[in-house]
């Protein structure tokens, strides 16, 4: 009898890995206590002379699944944003966003990628950037849900009241445009006063938005300068 | 001269594993040895290796003694140093040098910088260096 | 004698567990699922020669060499992650 | 005595295991736990590992690629841990 003893101290660390495994909240913790239960369930299964399904466990369970799933939270639990090359406007600075970002802290985007990165940053997910080189092809990437979200300067989107200029402090500068509605709920009233969060239902195009055709008409001396 | 190092190195591990030597056996382990792909790297010496070699068996009684120290006598400080490689490595010799300094129990090398300097961390027991990265000049052996 | 000392070493088990559950760290966690790993190949094949069952063995030598590489390739991507 | 000397060397394994993971629940930084892992999922496992093949040494082929792979794979692991801990920034 004596010898039983450590078998069932050993299949008892099956459910109680098991239970730390589902009561994870972040993604990434919850992978590696998979890894875990994966090498104590292979340690369970060699006990109970099970060899072939422990290598199993092993191999697949541990190894590949945790690969795959790592690869597949790092790729889902993603907001990418789309926003303008800096060949094409070179002067409205909202711009050079992904490469200003990192290293100046005082510039005018700072305030809000840090706020976008750490409202996300609540629910695990990461901020991408995507360059685009017009704005015709940034609203063209929101419709065809390319991107989650687009970030605009006024100039762009206020073009129906030219008097409202982006130099006044109070005066959103920057508008991101979302498609995922998910995202305007975990998003609102997180950014500061720079940045205005619009909600685009992507099946109707007539929302917010002027149609793409005549924006570009009205834009195209403004962006190729 | 088609690596034979590595040849043997294979069929060590094959022997090692199947613990077999009928020639059924060894003919499949030669096989295996010579149709897996090989690196067409810079050879390494015989003398190199036999001396890294010698170095890990050396290094074995070491890490033990090291363990022991750090249990009768506890090393709570840790500094950050800079050490330079020793010149003419090869890729797989600067491989077996990170394994020797991080197989001793004070020490791991934290990187491996291409210009030729590992970042080595330590644990020592004297609180003095506190924290600060020292710069070390010849090649040495911790 | 052999007992006792697997009984000891499922204790010595338990500690890394007790770790990766209430660190909140990804790295401690990741440092708690290394120990784990060791621990469990070791436990196989300690197992292995108390029973004198030879396959298991075989599985406990395996499992020492893939599991250290799932590892590897997870602290990689996590590393990757922090990068951005 | 050889069996004196293998229940002593796994003996001796255990107590490194314990010493080396009781450190794991403190508060010190990653690097420092991993010096202290190193003594005991390396040196630790390999002394049980010792103990083992004394215990049973007609099955040495297999015992040894045992030891050659545990060092070399925890050694390893232990470098690429502090690598990455370090490099991303997650050492906080």
């Amino acid at each position: 009898m004596t010898e039983d003893w450590y078998v069932v101290a050993i299949v008892a660390l099956l459910p109680l890995t098991a239970g730390m495994l589902v009561t994870q909240v972040n993604p990434y913790h919850a992978l590696v206590i998979r890894g875990i239960l994966g090498a104590v369930a292979a340690l369970v299964y060699a006990l109970f002379g099970a060899a072939d399904v422990a290598l199993t466990e092993a191999l697949v369970g541990t190894m590949l699944s945790i690969t795959l799933y790592a690869i597949a939270v790092r790729s889902s639990l993603m907001m990418r944003v789309g926003v303008l090359a800096p060949e094409t406007i070179s002067t409205s600075g909202e711009a050079e966003i992904v490469a200003v970002s990192e290293i100046d802290r005082s510039h005018p985007t700072a305030p809000v990628l840090s706020a976008l990165r750490q409202s996300l940053g609540k629910y695990h997910m990461r901020l991408e950037l995507v360059t685009y080189a017009s704005p015709l092809a940034l609203q063209a990437a929101l419709t065809t849900k390319d991107v989650h979200t687009i970030w605009l300067t006024s100039k762009e989107t206020l073009k129906s009241e030219p008097a409202e200029s982006p130099a006044s402090d109070s005066a959103p500068v920057y508008q991101l445009q979302t498609r995922v509605r998910r995202l305007y709920e975990i998003l609102q009233g997180q950014l500061p006063p720079t940045a205005e969060l619009v909600y685009v239902n992507p099946t109707d195009s007539s929302g917010l938005k002027k149609p793409p055709e005549m924006g570009m008409s009205d834009d195209s001396t403004e962006t190729s300068s | 001269m088609i690596g034979y190092l590595d040849l043997l190195l294979r069929l060590t591990i094959w022997f090692l594993l199947t613990a077999d030597l009928s020639p059924a056996n060894i003919f499949i382990g030669v096989a295996v040895a010579f149709l897996l792909p090989r690196s067409s790297t810079k050879r390494a010496v015989l003398k190199d290796w036999l001396h890294v070699l010698w170095e890990i068996l050396q290094a074995i009684p070491i890490a033990y003694l090291e363990a022991l120290e750090m249990i009768f006598r506890p090393h709570p400080q840790e500094v950050q140093t800079r050490e330079q490689v020793k010149p003419n490595r090869t890729l797989g010799l600067i491989f077996l040098d990170i394994f020797l300094i991080t197989f001793t129990p004070k020490t791991i090398v934290l990187k491996y910088q291409e210009d030729g300097w590992y970042k080595v961390h330590w644990v020592r027991r004297q609180r003095r260096g506190n924290g600060r990265v020292q710069e070390r000049g010849g090649p040495e052996t911790p | 004698m052999m007992n006792a000392i697997l009984i000891t070493m499922i204790l010595a088990l338990l500690l890394p567990i007790y770790e990766a559950w209430q660190d909140d760290n990804i790295w401690q966690k990741m440092l708690a699922f290394a120990s784990i790993a060791t621990k469990t190949s070791i436990l196989i094949l300690v197992v292995a020669v108390l029973r004198d069952d030879w396959t298991i063995g075989v599985v406990g030598v395996l499992i020492l060499s893939v599991g250290n590489a799932a590892l590897m390739l997870l602290a990689h991507v996590l590393r990757r992650l922090n990068e951005l | 005595m050889i069996d004196a000397l293998s229940y002593g060397l796994m003996g001796l394994g255990v107590v490194f295991w314990f010493w080396g993971t009781w450190p794991l629940l403190g508060h010190r930084s990653v690097l420092y736990k991993l010096h202290s892992l190193s003594v005991s999922d390396t040196l630790g496992s390999m002394a049980v590992i010792v103990g083992l093949l004394l215990k049973i040494p007609k099955e040495w082929p297999l015992l040894v690629l045992a030891l050659i792979s545990l060092a070399i794979w925890n050694t390893v692991l232990g470098y690429v841990l502090a690598y990455c801990s370090t490099e991303g920034g997650g050492n906080d």
